[in-house]
């Protein structure tokens, strides 16, 4: 079957549980299990070849650019782990049927366990480094959620977090180190990288990379000092437990070191992190193990210390340690699974997983008792099962093994760690299954359903036999898998029972002896340990990510505590400086233009400009005066664009001017009157600097560019050419306008129907809140005059509005060739409007004629872009414009512009605009029945025609 | 001439940028259409000074005119700042309206968690 | 002649607007701040004319027109803000 | 005749924007002339919901001798006033309030009658009574405050009343 | 002629000037609000009314045509300067004279401006000094 | 003549005021309309993508005007990328919006909702530096609408900060053209780069002050630091799918930063030397830094998405400032995964906040709790940049890029460090979200006392959710991350062709300078 087919089955698998576990549990379990086993055929279809000595690959390029290609390769390493990955998932998937109790949702556990199953696999099958990061990081992600599976219980969440935490960042280290291992090979692929050792081990970039690659490597086998997150992964269910955290994952980082160990081990610093680390491990995990009450921590432990033990051996470089290293993956996956198993079942059955709770079970639970003693005997090193073998060859390797010049100190610290391996592995047997029976169990235990204790059964069975045949059964998988490792054919692989009097036969003999008397002095050795002081690692972990996450907190909130006026500072201080230094960093030559004359009339205008400008600041915080002083910097403004050539800015300004004063007026009504004094000496000091400085930015900049010529000719050289000829209007800012540039004002008519309707969309949500009860009920801030609508006012308007309108149709007409245009009368029919709504009130006005407001808006932008398509017809781009003389009878030619029409777009949208914002404001202070039913409040006329009325 | 106009645009932004610094948001807004005077009169300068030559064509006579094209560019900023200062004044109004409160900074709230 | 006579009006009513800033500057309350605002923008509009006389173009015209025309709108919205408060009511 | 009142609202302001609309254009063209007279037609139509009722006018004629009344008296009146701010010390100066009851009604009347007051000798008109039958004026100096009511209502109310009523 | 007419222009120029400038010098002069009404809203209309005819002048003597659109300006201003004085006038009587500081309006007993609906006369805050 | 390429900008130019004057009242109708106009625009996106796939760039001269002299639209591989990007997101949120019924909590949301694509789509159009203004300034506006789109005092508040700020931004932003306009006197951005390679080199300040704010304005929309001030406040405080459509918001300060600094200020531009990458990349990865520490730090749901999106604008940025053909490669295929996974990351927040509250405390299981929670898992993996999504392809063709650069140890670290703060924070608020509920020891919070006035009453403002559809978008997006994974080559070869286009500016300048034809 073809490697893609073997990875990707877990993955598709996937699916099924999550579906079918409404047609009940099994149908979950049978269909997860059955992808598994199908994988497993698969892969089995593969094996003859690799134990042929042949490599099966399949390779399919998914980045190539990146060197990121879906390249597998199946050899004998990758063969042994995917075998235990897929046959001991299998048992796994079975006993987790029967384990699993009805609350919990089993479709959602067995489509986790895929993703898991289907990521490892990903892992042992990678041909491509990259590649296996991203089946790496998978199996990160997907512990994680098996770790959390019992969502309600804090040990889990806090314990797959923890997970996470530590096996993500050593895959984040990891893919540093890969990167750059794949920079030096020239390749990511793995096939390529180990054909490359001299080239690499050579290279400056050997030591980092290796050591992101062990951080990875190291986090994910718990050694040693990220050993910490395995035993509080124990808060998984026990199938997760005894699948991912003594089967699999944690080999993976195992996996890895073995993967690379043909490039990257055989120096000094390989030798020395990877032997060290993996030796203290050892001896560390063996240590805690025996101290811990919980079975499953015992296992949890003793797995750390096992995976030490393998780390150590892959550390040593040598060939035969190598081998070692591999066949006791197989074996500690064999007897540690079952061991997993049967602490499941017990604490299945007797509600209970704590030592001090347990014993005499042998009574109650004689299966369980078998399979639990033969592993542990195992797990001990006691023949003949197949841990023997493998702690054999590793105090072989040991007792060869020189640290730091020093012949004895590794094979002691060896012995010492089995010895106490031994300890812990007879307490799991004496403790639990042997002494009295007890009356005081939280339950009675029995043997379960077979379902429960049949897998461990047949890894149990494979514990016996490999113990007594090694050959037979387990060589063809450890020589190929050795070969895969050291690169060479053949490894020596001849694991005897017996074998003589060797170095590593006393050593075993004094860890066995001695672990038996620590057992039996295991009381007061418990004393002892607990006297000592030892680092609590999830207190540390705890403390270090609970720290960062408030400095992380305190640091997020001081800085993004909400203060604009800090924000805005930084912004300006930042922008001040990069300027700057884009300024002095930059040459600036000498003034190259002539200036215009200072007279005493600019003067005049100068002072009052600034001056008005000064006075806002000063007397800011009376508000309505700050809006009558802008009302004198507006007009300044409007005159000085005049005063230099710019009639149609003047225009615009001033009317601009008047109706943004109505709108904020219209606003201020419901404000508070005066700004507060608040700011502190400091405060304002700070903020005069940097205004100053803003200040000083914006006038030397502009002065430097006013006082220098263009370096190139301007374009606008051209709109002053053909603006007559092709634009058909002789105010070249009009035509700019509406015709070279007339994209930009169709945008900019966009702009201001978007602000009148997000006036009204914001008008109706606040008037649909309870705002809208505050505001019916609200006092005015002063106590009011009467009159609301004078009559002198409403009568001067009546003769006012029509000469307005007629003021905005002619700016209208004569903008294409003379100061003005569309928006300047949009703005002034708006105004003209609004003196009607001032004088009689926007009531009374809108009851007599109401305005449809959104329907002027939208006809104005629909007639500019219409007018804009109707290019299209000639073959010609958007707003192509087109002109043309008219000569009627009796009457002298004039000019017909689709730029008019466009225009008239403008008006319209600005009219609808201004009109639609002014409502929508004068609507906060409308409350229905206030509408005067005159247009004036005071009406001797209209008093006089009553009058008479009552008096016949 | 440029230097009045330049120390004219200076002191506009300045007045604006200290107000836009205030803690109410009425003092803000009225810096900020201080602050697009200054800007309109910057943009309108780039085009250089001119007296008395406005672009519009003398069809007659020959004539010199001023840089049209910053104008354009400042009515076009004109319009749009008058938009966006007309929906500011309208959100400062709602949001005073229903947080009873006008201040700029949100820091009197635990967050900004809404 | 006419020049040095446009030069003293041109004074006459620049002078006239330094007092109006004065006056914005130094009276108390908004009123006579009104009032002095409104008057700006009439010597505006005559400041205006006379620029135009100066150059002999009638091209500022409209800007003076619509400065009579619109002046008197901003001073009567801020007096009823005075007045009343809500200016359209 | 309901149908012309109903197309020319007010025969008057179409004239008055035909005008406005010639001296906009500021020369003389039947171009103009036309396209004047037009939107002096539709611009009364459009805004006619705003001025419901349409004013008497009695005697036009008599409008222009009133106007030219009208500007003498702004001319005195500026060089009065000019003379009062040059010369006269704030201490000296009569500032005063008065009453001035109108016989005129039609709110137009009596908003020509107020403007003309504003404009001419030393006299603001400030306020309308309640009822809208007394105008209040202040005084830049007057020492005889009936003096001037009679001057007021002497020399424009009546010309008013026959325009107007 | 030529003459007439710069004498009558230069003459219209200087008048309207100086009145410009009486009509501010009285602003800033006179020292109660209400006369400081007056100067203003006929100082300086005459002002810019000088300056306008010397306007249309100026172009029946230089352009040849008469230019009759000044008196557009006028016309406004005549509409306009009452309105606005008005308003001032009325803001003045709210926030700084009292009924009896005032003459008796007649039958009709209040002003206007003083005749405030019984529903609008409370406030928030008591009226501050608001000029 | 080929009109396509102002297609996208006036179709929804032309939607919108349609739904304002006709179809104002009537909801489905608006609905309807919005969808159809999106998917339209998506149609029209994919016409122009196959018109710039081999590489020949298309100009649209408005008004008929030539180029420099009136305004261009310039359609090549980037923009071409970047208008389909937007359309696709567009018909994601757009559905959403419907699906949860936000887009009836106010007014006016899908004429909003149409402008701002008009903004967007422009900008990334437009090829004249004004004109972009322009766009900027539409786009915008009508972010403002959306962001404040539902009303409510605390989104009032944040709106007021949001607009205040940007409105600063364009004034620079006006500042900035008036410099550039007033040296080179031109605004087309390909004669802007003609002209100012012909500068004399002796006169460079103003026009390197010019091109520094210029760039600094596009930062603020790319929220670099010390620019981003005003992110975490609008996004978080913005309605979710809003938000969500803001993802490209922030895309178009990034895309303009390449364009300008790639066409016009060329990374080896002489009179521009040294303004951009000496403080941009150590800006981008502070930027990064800031947005994964938030992440760890949010106590609300909305922020901790904010500070993801600052952090992945953060990742872009490094990409985009090392100007390295290889790096923009990389820049481009993180601006795709970026857009869709902050957009996908927002609607999940929606999701959640509709049903238990955006505060990061344990609250009881709420609906749909599985489903969500899958999602919510999904978005982390994407935004912490862990396999199998996007983000983790994306994160090393970063890092790749990086490898030539002398400060490729800092980005490497940088960029690890922060995914592991991002996966510590994402697991700690997923944890909280979705599997604390479980515990026995939470109660329901105690139902919160109104203290909001400018909350819509419910009566009149009732959203009525299509609670099936508002997933179809989320699964679409994550769909879309998938497929962005899968497709990882081909997406790859488009965006280098893209690069080597932008990083060959000579093709485009000729193009637009010369009229087709003549
Ligand atoms: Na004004
Ligand atoms: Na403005």
């Amino acid at each position: 079957m073809s490697l893609f087919l073997i990875a990707a089955l877990p993955f598709l698998g996937a699916v099924f549980p999550a579906l079918l576990i409404r047609a009940g549990r099994n149908a979950a379990a049978a269909s997860t299990g059955s992808v598994t086993l199908l994988a497993l055929i698969g892969l089995l279809l593969n094996a003859p070849a690799v134990l042929r000595g042949e490599t099966v690959s399949a390779r399919l390029d998914w980045l190539p650019d990146l060197g990121l290609n879906a390249n597998f390769q199946l050899d004998g390493l990758g063969l042994l782990f995917a075998g235990l990955i897929l046959g001991i998932g299998l048992l796994i998937i079975i006993y987790a049927r029967f384990y699993l109790s009805r609350e919990d949702p089993m479709g959602q556990f067995y489509s986790f366990l895929l993703l898991f199953q289907g990521a490892m696999v990903g892992i042992v099958l990678s041909d491509n480094i990259l590649l296996l990061l991203v089946f790496w990081e998978l199996t990160s992600l997907s512990s994680f959620l098996l770790i959390g599976y019992w969502k309600h219980l804090p040990e889990g969440r806090q314990g797959a977090r923890m997970a996470l935490a530590v096996t993500a960042s050593g895959g984040l280290a990891m893919i540093g180190g890969m990167l750059i291992l794949g920079h030096v090979a020239g390749s990511y692929d793995i096939s390529v990288i180990l054909q490359h050792k001299e080239l690499i081990q050579a290279s400056p970039l050997y030591a980092p990379a290796l050591i992101l690659i062990l951080i990875g490597a190291f986090t994910k086998s718990a050694q040693f000092p990220f050993h910490f997150w395995l035993p509080h992964a124990m808060a998984a269910p026990t199938p997760v437990s005894a699948y991912l955290h003594s089967a699999t994952m944690v080999k993976a980082g195992l996996f890895l070191m073995a993967r690379m160990w043909p490039v990257l081990s055989g120096t000094e610093l390989w030798f020395y992190l990877v032997a060290t680390t993996g030796l203290v491990t050892m001896v560390l995990g063996a240590v805690i193990a025996l101290f811990k009450d919980d079975l499953k921590a015992l296992l949890a432990f003793s797995t750390v210390s096992h995976l030490g033990l393998i780390t150590m051996l892959l550390g040593l470089g040598t060939k035969a340690a190598a081998v070692a290293a591999v066949f006791h993956i197989i074996n500690h996956a064999t007897f540690k699974a079952a061991l997993f198993m049967s602490a499941g079942i017990v604490d299945h059955a007797a509600h209970t997983r704590s030592i001090r709770q347990l014993g005499g079970l042998r009574h109650l639970m004689p299966v369980t008792f078998t399979l639990a003693g033969i592993a542990a005997l195992s797990m001990a090193g006691i023949p003949p099962f197949n841990g023997f073998l493998s702690k054999e060859m590793m105090l072989e390797e040991a007792a060869h093994a020189v640290w730091a010049g020093s012949a004895y100190l590794l094979p002691a610290v060896a012995v010492f760690g089995a010895l106490f391996s031994v300890a812990y592995s007879l307490r799991y047997i004496a403790h639990v299954f042997l002494g009295p029976k007890r009356h005081d169990y939280p339950t009675l235990p029995h043997d379960p359903a077979p379902g429960m204790w049949l897998p461990p059964a047949v890894l149990v069975a494979l514990v016996v036999l490999i113990g007594l045949f090694p050959e037979a059964i387990a060589a063809p998988i450890v020589v190929s898998a050795a070969d895969a490792v050291t690169g060479d054919h053949h490894s020596y692989f001849h694991p005897k029972l017996w074998h003589g009097l060797t170095p590593a036969l006393y050593m075993s003999v004094v860890a066995v002896a001695g672990g038996a008397l620590l057992l039996m002095l295991h009381r007061p050795a418990e004393g002892l340990w607990n006297a000592l002081p030892r680092p609590e690692a999830k207190v540390i972990y705890d403390a270090i990510v609970g720290a960062a996450t408030r400095a992380s907190r305190s640091f997020t909130e001081t800085l993004h505590d909400g203060a604009l006026s800090r924000y805005s500072a930084i912004f300006l201080l930042f922008t001040l400086a990069i300027a700057y230094y884009a300024y002095a960093s930059g040459d600036i030559g000498a003034s190259t233009r002539a200036m215009q004359p200072i007279t005493a009339m600019t003067v005049v205008g100068w002072v009052c400009l600034v001056g008005s400008a000064l006075c806002v600041v000063a007397f800011h915080r009376n508000r309505l005066l700050a809006l009558v002083l802008i009302g004198v910097a507006g007009l300044m403004v409007s005159l000085s664009f005049n005063y230099l050539s710019a009639p149609d800015l003047a225009l615009t300004q001033i009317s601009v001017e008047v109706v943004s004063i109505i709108l904020l007026l219209l606003a201020l009504n419901f404000m508070p009157q005066e700004t507060p004094r608040e700011s502190s000496a400091g405060r304002k000091l700070r903020d005069a600097v940097l205004s100053i400085g803003a200040g000083l930015g914006a006038g030397g900049l502009i002065y430097a560019l006013m006082t220098r010529d263009f370096a190139l000719p301007s374009i606008s050289e051209y709109h002053l050419a053909n603006s007559y000829k092709g634009g058909g209007g002789t105010n070249v800012v009009n035509v700019i306008l509406v015709d070279f540039r007339g994209f930009d004002t169709f945008g900019e008519i966009i702009v201001l129907g978007i602000a009148a309707i997000i006036i009204f969309a914001i008008t109706e949500s606040v008037l649909g809140s309870r705002v809208r009860a505050r505001l019916l009920n609200r006092k005015p801030w002063y106590p009011l005059a009467g009159d609301a609508h004078p009559l002198m006012m409403v009568v001067a308007t009546r003769v006012m509005m029509p000469i307005a309108l007629m003021v905005a149709a002619y700016i209208f007409f004569r903008g294409h060739n003379m100061p003005g245009g569309g928006f300047i009368a949009g703005l002034i029919a708006a105004i003209a409007v609004v003196m009607q709504y001032m004088a009689s009130g926007f009531s009374w006005a809108t009851e007599r004629q109401g305005l449809p407001y959104h329907g002027i808006i939208g006809t104005g932008v629909l007639v500019a872009a219409a007018t804009g398509m109707g290019a299209w017809f000639n073959g010609l781009p958007f707003l192509t414009s087109a002109f043309g003389y008219v000569d009627p009878p009796y009457l002298d030619e004039f000019e017909l512009a689709t730029a008019a029409l466009f225009d008239l777009g403008v008006f319209l949208a600005v009219l609808g605009a201004v009109l639609l914002a002014l409502q929508s404001l004068a609507r906060f202070a409308w409350q229905p029945g206030i509408a005067s039913e005159h247009p004036m409040d005071i009406n001797p006329e209209r008093d006089e025609a009553t009058k008479t009325i009552e008096g016949h | 001439m440029e230097l009045l106009l330049a120390s004219a645009v200076g002191i506009l932004t300045a007045s604006g940028i200290y107000l836009i610094l205030r803690q109410r948001s009425f003092p803000v807004i009225i810096g900020l259409s201080l602050l697009s005077y200054a800007v309109n009169l910057f943009l309108f300068a780039t085009g250089r000074l001119a007296l008395n030559q406005p672009p519009i064509l003398n069809k007659y006579a020959e004539a010199a005119y001023t840089d049209p094209l910053p104008q354009a560019l400042v009515l076009t900023a004109i319009v749009i700042s008058f938009g966006m200062t007309a929906v500011v004044v309208m959100i400062a109004l709602s949001a005073y309206l229903s947080a009873r409160n006008d201040r700029i900074d949100m820091t009197d709230e635990t967050g900004e968690d809404a | 002649m006419i020049a040095y006579a446009i030069f003293f009006a041109a004074g006459c009513f620049g002078l006239a607007f330094l007092m109006n800033l004065w006056k914005i500057a130094t009276a108390e309350g908004v009123g006579d701040r009104v009032l002095a605002l409104d008057t700006m923008v009439i010597n505006a509009i005559a400041l205006m004319i006379l620029y135009g006389l100066a150059n002999g173009t009638e091209i500022f015209f409209e800007a003076a027109m619509i400065v009579a025309m619109l002046g008197f709108v901003s001073t009567v919205a801020y007096a009823r803000f005075m007045l009343r408060g809500n200016i359209i009511e | 005749m309901r149908l012309l009142s109903r197309i020319f609202p007010h025969p008057y302001l179409t004239g008055l924007l035909t005008l406005v609309w010639l001296l906009l254009v500021n020369h003389f063209s039947w171009n103009s002339l036309v396209f004047g007279f037009l939107l002096g037609i539709v611009i009364p139509f459009l805004t006619r919901p705003y001025w419901p009722d349409r004013p008497e006018l009695r005697h036009p004629l008599k409008i222009a001798a009133y106007i030219l009344i009208v500007i003498w008296d702004i001319i005195v009146a500026n060089v009065i006033v000019a003379g009062i701010v040059l010369f006269k010390r704030n201490a000296d100066r009569h500032p005063a309030w008065i009453c001035i009851p109108m016989e005129l009604r039609s709110p137009e009347a009596i908003t020509v009658l107020a403007g003309t007051i504003t404009l001419t000798p030393g006299t603001v008109s400030a306020d309308l009574s309640a009822e809208g039958h007394f105008l209040l004026v202040h005084c830049l100096d007057a020492p005889d405050p009936e003096a001037v009511r009679d001057e007021i209502k002497d020399r424009y109310e009546r010309r008013l009343m026959e325009i107007f009523e | 002629m030529e003459q007439v007419l710069d004498l009558l222009i230069t003459f219209f120029l200087v008048i309207g000037g100086l009145f410009g400038l009486v009509g501010s010098f009285g602003l800033i002069k006179l020292d109660d609000p209400m006369s400081r009404l007056h100067a203003p809203t006929k100082a300086t209309t005459l002002g810019v009314g000088g300056v306008l005819i010397a306007s249309m002048l100026h172009a029946y003597a230089y352009e040849g045509h008469l230019s009759w659109h000044e008196l557009l300006i006028t016309l406004f201003l005549f509409l306009t300067a009452p309105i606005t004085a008005n308003f001032i006038a009325k803001a003045h009587i709210h926030r700084h004279e009292t009924p009896d500081s005032l003459p008796l309006a007649g039958d009709d007993r209040k002003w206007a401006t003083q005749d405030i609906p019984p529903d609008e006369q409370e406030a928030a805050s008591p009226p501050a000094d608001r000029g | 003549m080929n009109h396509w390429i102002i297609a996208p900008i006036l179709l929804p130019a032309v939607v919108a005021p349609f739904i304002i004057m006709v179809i104002r009242y009537h909801r489905d109708l608006q609905r309807v309309f919005s969808v159809a106009s999106v998917v339209a625009l998506n149609l029209i996106a994919l016409v122009l993508l196959a018109q710039a796939m081999d590489g020949t760039i298309g100009v649209y001269e408005l008004g008929d005007w030539p180029a420099p002299f009136g305004i261009v639209l310039v359609l090549d591989r980037l923009s071409a990328m970047m208008v389909l990007l937007t359309t696709l997101l567009a018909l994601a949120v757009v559905l959403y919006a419907i699906g949860s019924g936000w887009d009836t909590r106010g007014r006016h949301f899908h004429a909003l909702f149409q402008f701002q694509l008009m903004g967007v789509l422009g900008a990334f159009l437009t090829g004249d530096a004004f004109n972009l203004f322009v766009f900027f300034e539409v786009l915008l506006i009508a972010s403002y609408g959306l962001m404040i789109h539902g009303g409510g005092a605390t989104r009032l508040r944040a709106g007021v900060q949001y607009v205040v700020y940007n409105l600063l931004g364009s004034s620079l932003f006006l500042i900035a053209l008036g410099t550039l306009y007033s040296v080179t006197g031109t605004l087309n951005m390909a004669d802007l780069a003609v002209r100012v390679a012909e500068l004399p080199a002796e006169d460079t300040a103003l026009l390197r002050v010019g091109a520094v704010l210029l760039l600094l304005v596009f930062a603020i929309k790319a929220a670099v630091l010390p620019l981003h001030f005003w992110l975490p406040a609008s996004y978080a405080n913005a309605p979710m799918p809003v938000a969500a459509l803001f993802a490209i918001m922030s895309k178009v300060g990034g895309y303009a930063i390449l364009r300008m600094y790639t066409l016009v200020f060329g990374p080896d531009l002489a009179v521009t030397d040294g303004l951009v990458g000496d403080w941009l990349l150590p800006a981008a990865l502070l930027t990064l830094a800031a947005g994964s520490i938030g992440v760890l730090g949010a106590r609300e749901l909305g922020r901790l998405v904010a500070f993801s999106a600052i952090a992945s604008m953060g990742t872009l940025l490094i990409a985009i400032s090392l100007f390295t053909p290889q790096a923009a490669t990389a820049a481009l295929y993180y601006v795709i995964h970026s857009t869709f996974a902050t957009a996908m990351m927002f609607l999940v927040a929606d999701l959640v906040i509709e049903r238990r509250g955006g505060a990061l405390i344990p609250t009881p299981p709420m609906p749909q709790g599985g489903l969500v929670a899958a999602l919510f898992f999904a978005g982390a993996i994407a935004l912490a940049g862990m396999p199998p999504l996007s983000g983790f392809v994306g994160k090393l063709l970063v890092m790749d890029a990086a490898r030539d650069s002398d400060q490729v140890w800092t980005v490497w670290a940088v960029i690890l460090v922060t995914s592991l703060i991002t996966i510590v924070g994402m697991a700690r608020a997923g944890s909280i979200l979705f599997w604390k509920a479980h515990d026995h020891s939470v109660l329901p919070p105690d139902p919160p006392e109104h203290t909001d006035d400018g909350a819509p009453v419910a009566a009149d403002l009732a959203p009525e959710p299509v609670p099936g559809l508002a997933f179809v978008p989320v699964f679409a997006l994550l769909t879309a991350l998938v497929a962005l994974t899968v497709l990882a080559g081909p997406a790859m070869r488009y965006t280098e062709a893209t690069a080597a286009q932008l990083f060959a500016p000579a093709d485009y300048i000729e193009t637009v300078l010369q009229r087709p034809g003549s």
